[in-house]
């Protein structure tokens, strides 16, 4: 357990687009695994590290987020001192304007709390870990900066931040999606620095007209501050694009990820839903997918991941394919390498196929 | 702070009739039906009727109840005026007494039903399946003007003769009240859930206390003597699932209604869900070789083999090679490879040893063979068991630590603490 | 009890200005009477009428409004299914626009709830009551709406909104400010009606390009539905100007006021802040006045309102004073007819007079 | 859920130095401090402390602690994983015990605090008012490497003589235990705080529990057992405000040290809140024609007569001309017109009568006077009781309807049940 640290999640990454899956909510807001969004990873982590002040920042589409979160019970963090804050841009706004100012919001909130360090995390990388060992090596290089980072820089997709590292650890590089990478060392957006650095940082930016917080711009005052990165030798999955997404989740299914990524000694919280348990029928077919609660299977499924509540019809063919919550697949469906948002009606007979390199995404309440 | 209607829930029994599952927790925190546990039902009806506050009484091992229910939180009932409350016996300044039985249990809770000062008080049972919104049982309690209302199910006359058979007369007053009778009048069953208006509730139980005669049972004494006073005492009819399982037949049949009769349980029903508290795992994962038809699987459960007809709690794992079929796994049972398992009820936390072959045929002459707790060659294993391995129990037995047999015929290779929740 | 019924409340009411005293917060989000903030009175009364499902809206200054409602856990709203929910005007917007919208948030918010009534609450008025003689009138009259009204429609202050009855106690006219009432009848920005009625005013309001929830506009209403008015025979404390909140909370220190808003069965709830008990020194002077936790008091207070965590110093005189939060006064000063906001610092010896018709306002956070 | 330090508050105690103010609610839920009630201090301190587990152990009238700690919300323990649970003794499957001692109530939780495989237990006492980084007492403890730690606090050889007495080497390690001595040979008294690893002490309470002779006493057995086995058993040296408030006389002048020491107590600490569960009403009114000085009063009061060196729970009312001096009121304490108490602890909802003189001079002959639990001539009148008019007792009283007095003595016209909450 680390002590005496609060945690900021920036639930949106501007450079990130997923089409019709980010459309109605921020990234971090994605469903991801069965019955998690992805912000419940980074949140978790925190949680599980023993941090009880989070912060979680977004600048728009704030509907699915709050919907979610809640009161914050599901993490335990409903607490009458500390807790769950969400941090919209307009928290700092005292006249009537509409303008979002995520910077003022973020540094009034971390000025007034009393934690001796911060962890900011992006909402854009899926890790299940504690931050137990980060503070230990941020404490052992006497670093200003840790920046959690990992050996995917070559092959990663935009965006991307290459560090550039001496020997002892110390960052005196840093490139953005470079076509000739120096390093594969690849940031994770995770970074543990002194709260009152963070605050002072973010106040400069400010005053030189920033108004919006990307994950790891304060990496690149690595010629000022004592910069070092820490590697995370677990797995860890970017969601950068549409297709990362798909990949990613059929990743999650197989072993060693799976168990990387859910089956961790600390648990991943999750808002409950109170489903029912799911009910497979006397003639489903289920190979190699995980299938959450609520869901009613007639069908076949395979190598699949099914959210929560979803209804798979008699003779219906699912194959590499991820279905949101409330959906319904009814009889005799063809479905490969296809994505399918929320309430959707699939009806009868449809066929829809996609390519493992291009999945079909079929956006939030369609019906087809 | 006042409210109109508060629930008690008497959760005190110690299920007796359930054999080794209740060796170490109460029957209302047994797991039922693969996410529940039975307390989940009456404390989900109390919430969805719009009841904010529910007294708990418990005095059986109420550890695993008391983590279970905690701050009330999966049931919306960690309420700042109100919520959830766990009421064990207790001592006062004049002595000490164990509950004695249903009628005094709420008795030596007075003071804090007076705390609420409410107009009602239902008392339910914690061991019962069925949906019932209590708000229309209280409109109708106040429709009749009513000092009392009992809710009544519809059995067969054959059934009749093991329940408390209540006779009304055509406004639904009722007339007579039998326990378990010969010959059954009618076949309206008494269902335990009692509507009181609470001043004369009051007074009905600190005369019964008096009463030295007295067994200080609702059923036995404190409704019978409603009745010869001439009290108004209302039946309200139900319809709709409702299952008593108070016996290892009744609970393993109860389980397979949800497979077998979804729509008369309907759990799915979104306007009336049955709240639990989550086990935060991972969504259950069916490897390529797996083989699940026919049954109900929540969270964290990982199946390698196959699974037929079965429900399975959080966390069960069937290694591969494993056959599952017409049982009921509850939360974190280990089924190791080759283990082949047919109608058995196997408790919380137990391992299943690789190859063991558990149920099917009876035995009558076997070590375990169980006719107490047992019937339709049902197999029960209790929880916090590690099975050796290549081992074979016949249909209709019960294992638990508590048996006794010859060193040449133990099964069990060890026995583990079950964490209580 | 009235069941199956939700509620709206209007944090903010763009008519009415309070100076320094709104500048930092919503017209609901100004402490009152000692202990709570405006809105305490609009959602316990919901609350304690047995509504469970409870909206606020506002446009702007969110930030202590959802500081002091938090999880909601002070009203017993912070429920799974159920509860206290913020609405502020981005709810709905899907775009990168940062352009507030109330009503679209509004009605897409009671659009997708079950409850079949809705009780619509302004901000401005502060009264104690539960909404169950409401509701019976409500019915009796088979109204499609009924508004709340008390009769100080001759001398209230603006904004005001008189209505017009039949004597069966039908609306049959609504005048916004009238220079010559043709009644006393006035408004008290509490309405009960079904709750799709009120999405499909709202609607066919957002659809004629109105953005903003006025809390009386549905009365205009009047030729196409039957509204009702119902008389409000307890003590309401309009708070319109600062004038006016002056004069309610001096008001409401003396019998038949203080029991009627304070002192009824019900209690009014607000968010609970752990301070110590007041504590009174040998040399202090106290009359007349309402005091709260947390409070140290040397001086002499008269007739005057001290919120919580309030320092009197030795032989500081107050008479007919207003004092919010954490403010200190220090030794000597006399202060009269004043109101202090939060967190102010007032030096030894300082001296403010004001009038009762016209108090001296020092704003929040001040060193005077 | 793994936790690393739990704590487990011992509140089982019928605090009969309290006389009848425990008659209803044991000493844990008794008021104080005007907003407080002597159970916020540690749980309190535990959630300024960083623990977020608590289990109460209680048996002795738990209903008032019960609703009191509630969903354990006012203290930030309403926890998903954790927080406050409320642990009366139970029925197992092989009997049923009361709690026989302090240890022994522990060891029947076992299961409990295994629940959360903790690596340390803190035991706290129920009855104490002081404030304590518990936290630091874990990272003294640690770094010691000690098996169990005590927190120890500076007395005067004059009082040494009444407590639990520990003598430690230059490391604080202790070498001697001494409960009660003649003659003290340290000035360290156990402060009933101790930091135990969980493993040892699980095996320890076993041991203990099979061990016939003992009394299950933590100061009387456990200790003394460790301290013979050679154990790492440090002393942990406290500096602050501390008192046990197990006597009238420590109750009454513990409620006085907040205004007469008010930097000691520091309640207005901002960086350590006592928590309490909060009474929902108005600030408090002070009328023109009233007085009040040196006092602490809360939210709910009402004073139209004087207050003088008092401490005013919530909701007291003083109506016109009545006089309340060097008096601890509990909450609901009406005081009518004209009565006047002079160093009077009031119990819960109690209404004095008009013209009542309470407190003053001592008689030793008057039906009313104590000598057992009383002294400093300090009166006390039990809760939920209403006085009779202009009646007289003088100091050194105890009043409560357990009193047998003369049917002319009778000074009580009835009594009332308190509310729990």
């Amino acid at each position: 357990m680390i002590r005496n640290t609060c945690g900021l999640i920036l639930a949106d990454d501007k450079r990130i687009h997923m089409g019709d899956l980010t459309r109605p909510r921020a990234l971090s807001a994605v469903p991801f695994g069965g019955r998690y969004r992805i912000i419940d990873f980074a949140l978790s982590n925190m949680v599980n590290s023993g941090i009880l002040t989070i912060a979680v920042s977004t600048f728009n589409k704030y509907k699915s987020l709050m919907d979610h979160l809640g009161t914050g019970s599901a993490w335990d963090l409903d607490r009458k001192s500390q807790g769950l804050y969400i941090l919209p841009p307009y928290i700092s706004s005292e006249s009537y304007t509409g303008r979002g100012d995520d910077l003022s919001g973020i540094i009034s909130f971390f000025r007034e709390i009393k934690q001796e360090y911060i962890i900011v995390s992006s909402a854009s990388c899926i890790l299940n870990t504690t931050y137990d060992e980060l503070m230990a090596y941020h404490r052992d290089k006497n670093a200003d900066i840790s920046v959690m980072y990992n050996r995917d820089g070559y092959k990663a997709e935009a965006p991307v931040t290459i560090l550039d590292m001496t020997r002892s650890g110390r960052v005196k590089g840093v490139y953005e999606n470079p076509l000739n990478p120096v390093s594969n060392r690849n940031s994770l957006g995770v970074m543990l620095m002194r709260r009152e650095l963070f605050v002072e940082i973010l106040g400069e930016a400010m005053s030189r007209g920033t108004t919006e917080v990307n994950p790891e711009f304060y990496v690149k005052e690595f010629d000022r501050y004592a910069i070092y990165g820490y590697e995370y030798k677990g797995c860890a999955l970017r969601i950068n694009s549409t297709q990362a997404y798909f990949d990613a989740t059929l990743r999650a299914l197989s072993e060693p990820t799976r168990t990387d990524v859910f089956w961790q000694k600390q648990p991943v919280f999750t808002k409950v839903k109170d489903e029912a348990p799911a009910i497979y029928s006397e003639d489903c077919e289920v190979r190699d997918s995980m299938i959450s609660d609520g869901c009613y299977i007639q069908g076949s499924v395979k190598h699949s991941m099914l959210f929560r509540n979803v209804s798979v019809g008699n003779k219906a063919k699912l194959t590499n394919c991820i279905i949101f919550q409330d959906t319904q697949i009814a009889d005799g469906c063809e479905l490969e390498n296809v994505i399918i948002d929320k309430k959707c009606v699939i009806r009868p007979g449809i066929k829809l196929i996609g390519q493992a390199a291009y999945p079909v995404v079929i956006g939030k309440g369609a019906i087809v | 702070m006042k409210k109109e209607l508060i629930a008690m829930i008497l959760a005190g029994g110690q299920g007796s009739r359930l054999g080794a599952l209740t060796d170490t927790m109460a029957k209302p925190a047994v797991p039922y039906g693969s996410r529940y546990r039975i307390i989940d039902f009456p404390l989900s009806n109390c919430v969805n009727s719009g009841i904010d506050t529910v007294g708990v009484l418990t005095q059986y091992q109420p550890l695993a109840l008391n983590t279970y229910v905690g701050n009330g939180h999966p049931w919306d009932l960690d309420r700042n005026n109100g919520g959830a409350f766990i009421l064990p016996p207790y001592q006062h300044s004049k002595g000490s007494d164990w509950y004695k039985n249903t009628a005094n249990a709420i008795y030596q809770n007075i003071p804090f039903i007076d705390n609420f000062d409410p107009d009602y008080v239902l008392i339910l049972s914690g061991d019962h399946i069925y949906k019932m919104n209590y708000a229309k049982l209280l409109e109708y309690h106040i429709a009749k003007g009513a000092d009392a209302t009992i809710a009544v199910y519809e059995v067969t006359k054959e059934e009749a003769r093991r329940f408390g058979i209540m006779t009304s007369d055509e406004n639904g007053r009722i007339v007579k009240f039998e326990e378990k009778p010969a010959k059954p009048e009618s076949t309206q069953a008494s269902m335990g859930i009692y509507m009181f208006n609470w001043p004369l509730l009051k007074k009905e139980l600190a005369e019964d206390e008096a009463d030295a005669a007295s067994s200080h049972d609702f059923g036995k004494n404190v409704i019978p003597k409603l009745l010869a006073e001439g009290r108004q005492v209302f039946s309200y009819p139900f319809q709709g699932y409702w299952k008593d399982v108070g016996t290892i037949e009744s609970l393993w049949e109860s389980n397979m209604d949800i497979i077998d009769r979804p729509r008369d349980i309907d759990l799915q029903d979104d306007s009336w869900r049955i709240y639990s508290r989550n086990p935060v795992k991972p969504a259950h994962y069916i490897a390529p070789g797996a083989k699940v038809r026919g049954s109900a699987l929540t969270d964290g459960c990982v199946i390698y083999g196959s699974v037929h007809h079965s429900i399975l709690s959080h966390s069960v794992v069937v290694e591969a090679g494993a056959v599952v079929e017409d049982s009921v796994l509850m939360p974190g049972v280990v089924v190791r490879r080759g283990a082949c398992l047919k109608k058995v009820i196997v408790g919380m936390e137990t391992i299943i040893g690789e190859n063991d072959q558990i149920g099917g045929e009876e035995n009558k002459e076997h070590p375990y063979y169980n006719k107490k707790i047992c019937s339709e060659s049902i197999t029960l294993i209790n929880g916090g068991l590690i099975l050796k391995p290549d081992i074979s129990v016949p249909g209709n037995c019960m294992v638990s630590m508590a048996q006794t047999v010859a060193e040449s015929d133990q099964i069990i290779e060890r026995c583990e603490n079950i964490p209580a929740v």
